[in-house]
């Protein structure tokens, strides 16, 4: 780990650009996915675009670190800067391709809980969905962001901020949504994507994480692409030096990363 | 051309005076930009109680009042601090019972609103189905659409007595110029019984009614406009200051606790007996150093 | 900074025979202002037909269309000349049963259109019930408000295969800034597969950039892009050129028959291959003699 | 009618204006109310305001002639362009206080035609409801505008265009319509209320118009003031100098007037 050239948000970053594809339009949330979005723009899908819900539709990187979407350097120089009920339009009549969420807890279908958790006896309040629930409910795909912590991920979560699969193996077709659901997910450790009943495996490793130290970490038995007939489990690419390079510029003092 | 200036500019302290205890109040519409600090320190200076604050993300506003006593009833998607995470006195007030929280996404909210502008009992959604926002809440119902469609989840329209927009810049009679993001501006001034509009800058008629397709408020909803330069700090205003992302890092730290809270009051909100006294509070650089010029847009005949 | 052109400009030729027979069109959106003529006239030319023509109230372009037997279907709120009364090539179309109408009012339009752009099945109104629209309609249903009020009329989403907006300008990618009075252009561009924008002037996406709050049409929507320098006339563009009254005034004395409609169409349709040449034929001073220039508006950072 | 200072059309005008109170929100719909609002902003309600379904919003006179609401000089220095459904939406949630009305037919509940008339053995189509429909709905009240003419009003109309009051004497209590209905109508022979029951009656007589001429044209007995304890029937008051004047500035070449 000593050696390693980047940090493991770095690489949860290029892991999120990597699931922007060109042409895809995302509803690019808050923290990291300000920062992948920036990247995937600048490498590989120069002709995404950004929809943000405060408004604001971008094509390009923010000339300038950005703690929030509505920092002036977002909407500086921006395709458009419009209202809310404008982007979650788009996002309703299924133009939108890919969100990102994250959330304090996961179940094994995907599902996100960012409004209340158990601390032990007590209850803590969290800041709640924002915009997480709808972009679940109607983005084509959605992508997980997480700190790989056990304690996150959990039979059932304590309360359904974000919708993920149904857990009846049916996926998303007898879900009452009209959005494709959760595609991957992206912790600190791995990236898994979502079998055909919608259930979570293990689709790759970060360099120098073992399989069994991750699965060890979820309180059931967690499938591998090899169990769903997904190939076999990959190790996740490392941030190339462009990359990593886009990023600092993007949080040159690793607010973020 | 003459001009009917209906409206008389108060000070914001005559401003937020017209708005009573027990109010309803939507602030924050434009999420993280041009957030109507300064009127929300204005209320709590005032002592008005009793608030139920609503709005899609409250970023540090809502925060600020419920540590200042001033809130009962929150009615958002989503309250905290946006750079640091948790809003502590908002968190600390709704696990102890204090404030009580109706939680919607940030699309329910702003239908909410926008139903409410729009007249109409409700509107529906494809969204809320199959959370828990939408399974423990008795505000919303389900339908199955008429036409033949999906299950539909209606949103009920939410009626401010108060919406609180900082602009950019308004006429004496309340008609405002906004410009960047507007996140659910629009509907709640549209729903609102009163609109109390702060602006960087008072500006004669002329200025407004020379780009009548900037315009955002017209002055029919609005009931008070007071000037307040720099009243949207900590958060940015497009053409005016950045955001003041230090302020929010180091109010996380300083508000863990009430007392701590009211140390960070006593120093930012009641010492200060307005906002030229709080702007000199302020040290850091925020002015815009590189400038984007709109291109040149023409009216006339 | 970097911009990707991921359209290119068409001619206007090109831009229309993307538009195939059979299709549904929203036009004329903006009500009187800016509707797009020069492409309407180069469907005429094009020969495409059986069209279904949506729009609020359509001015001359429907009648012009359906003289031309270029529409099988309306579904409009209003058909004729604004300054005239009567357009004689609808009311004959209607009368022998060639034209289909689907009545609306204007805000049942908009609410067709707003559905479709906001992704949900219907939207619900207090207007419409009581009226014959609304009674010999099969279109629309009745509901009790589910939240216990008055009876309601609910208008189900109309999603054009195309909608066409004349610009003041766009990018080649499509992005593009409206200005005067919108009417339901945004609602048309949100429903719309397609949208077809031709514009006054085709500027350097800089341009557009300078200002995205005047931004009315992403890219992301828009399928052809054409300049077009007077391609509204003779309806006004707000910057660009007045309103050609006269126009209209002579439209409806020279097409009372459809023989003279003929006529009509050989001199300013059929009789012209691209709208300079169509300009050389309007001989009435429309320009801006008396510009007011908005005033200006900062971003940056 | 030799002597007359005015026309017709011009004393339409004056009575239409008159029907604007100060402070008043009007729905300005085509033809003659796109003067009568000018004058009345510039007479006796100089803080009313002006919407237009197109999307603009005015508090003062186009300095220059409109043939439509779209004309350059009544979007020049307007207070806003916006667009349809901000200025339906205020008519539907109350703020629009009076809203102008024409029509090919009207009966004596109010009920209005612009769509389809029989004219003798053939159905004639006129262009529809534009946003008559709306404003007849959801405007506080209503002033309807029409030339005097007897074919005009008639027993029960063709189509129910824009609705007045029920037909049951209950005004527009058990109506389905959030607004308060029709208040007056204007023809060019007299102006007439609407009494409580929802029926027209005749409130004033225009300058040399006999009573006895104008309730022969209409096809019931036509109640007058007296008749529905509305005072007594009156005469319209004459356009003033001043008013003649702005209204020949609006409309220099009596296009409309």
């Amino acid at each position: 780990m000593a050696s390693k050239t980047y940090t493991d948000r770095e690489l949860m970053v290029t892991a999120a650009a990597s699931e922007i594809e060109d042409s895809d339009t995302v509803f690019v949330g808050m923290r990291l996915p300000l920062i992948a979005f920036q990247v995937a723009v600048s490498t590989h899908a120069p002709n995404s675009m950004a929809v943000y819900e405060s408004g604001v539709v971008r094509d390009s990187p923010a000339d300038g670190f950005i703690h929030t979407m509505c920092d002036l350097p977002n909407l500086n120089r921006a395709v458009s800067t419009t209202g809310m009920i404008d982007i979650m339009s788009r996002l309703q009549r299924g133009d939108v391709d890919v969100g990102f969420l994250g959330g304090a807890e996961i179940d094994r279908y995907g599902n996100l809980n960012t409004t209340w958790v158990q601390g032990g006896e007590q209850e803590i309040r969290l800041p709640g969905s924002g915009g997480a629930c709808d972009i679940a409910c109607m983005a084509d795909r959605t992508v997980l962001l997480m700190p790989h912590e056990p304690r996150r991920f959990v039979e059932e979560v304590n309360y359904v901020t974000s919708p993920g699969h149904s857990s009846d193996g049916s996926g998303r077709d007898t879900h009452p949504q009209a959005g494709g659901g959760p595609s991957a997910l992206v912790t600190s450790k791995a990236t898994f994507g979502f079998d055909d009943d919608g259930e979570l495996y293990l689709r790759s490793l970060h360099p120098g994480v073992s399989e069994s130290e991750v699965v060890a970490d979820f309180p059931w038995e967690m499938n591998t692409a090899e169990d769903v007939d997904e190939g076999s489990v990959t190790t996740t690419a490392e941030p190339a030096t462009a990359e990593l390079e886009l990023i600092r510029t993007f949080d040159p003092d690793g607010f973020w990363t | 051309m003459r001009y009917y200036m209906t409206g008389e500019v108060e000070t914001i302290e005559q401003a937020v005076s017209r708005i009573d205890s027990g109010s309803s109040i939507a602030a924050g519409l434009a999420l993280e930009h041009s957030i109507p600090f300064a009127a929300g320190h204005e209320l709590l200076r005032q002592g008005t109680d009793d608030l139920t604050m609503i709005g899609p993300i409250s970023d540090l506003l809502f925060d600020q009042l419920i540590g200042g006593g001033a809130v009962s009833r929150v009615r958002a998607a989503w309250a905290g601090n946006v750079s640091a995470g948790t809003g502590y006195r908002f968190r600390e007030a709704v696990e102890n019972g204090t404030v009580d929280v109706e939680d919607h996404s940030n699309f329910s909210i702003a239908l909410a609103l926008k139903a409410g502008a729009m007249g109409v009992p409700y509107l529906p959604t494809k969204s809320l189905i199959g959370s828990d926002i939408f399974e423990r809440s008795d505000l919303f119902l389900e339908e199955s659409d008429p036409f033949g469609g999906d299950q539909l989840a209606l949103v009920p329209a939410i009626e401010p007595d108060w919406t609180i927009v900082h602009a950019q810049r308004a006429s004496p009679a309340g008609d405002a110029h906004l410009w960047g993001n507007m996140g659910i501006t629009d509907p709640a001034v549209g729903a609102a019984e009163n609109v109390l509009v702060t602006a960087e800058e008072i500006v004669d008629p002329d200025v407004i009614k020379s780009d009548p397709s900037r315009v955002g408020i017209t002055r029919d909803k609005v009931t008070a406009v007071a000037e307040c330069p720099f009243g949207a700090h900590p958060s940015p205003v497009a053409g005016y200051y950045n955001r003041d992302n230090e302020y929010y890092l180091e109010y996380s730290t300083q508000t863990k606790t009430q007392s701590a809270y009211d140390e960070w009051a006593d120093e930012w909100v009641y010492g200060v007996s307005d906002r030229e006294e709080y702007e000199s509070l302020v040290e850091r650089e925020l002015g815009i150093t590189e400038p984007t010029i709109a291109a040149e847009v023409q009216y006339g005949q």
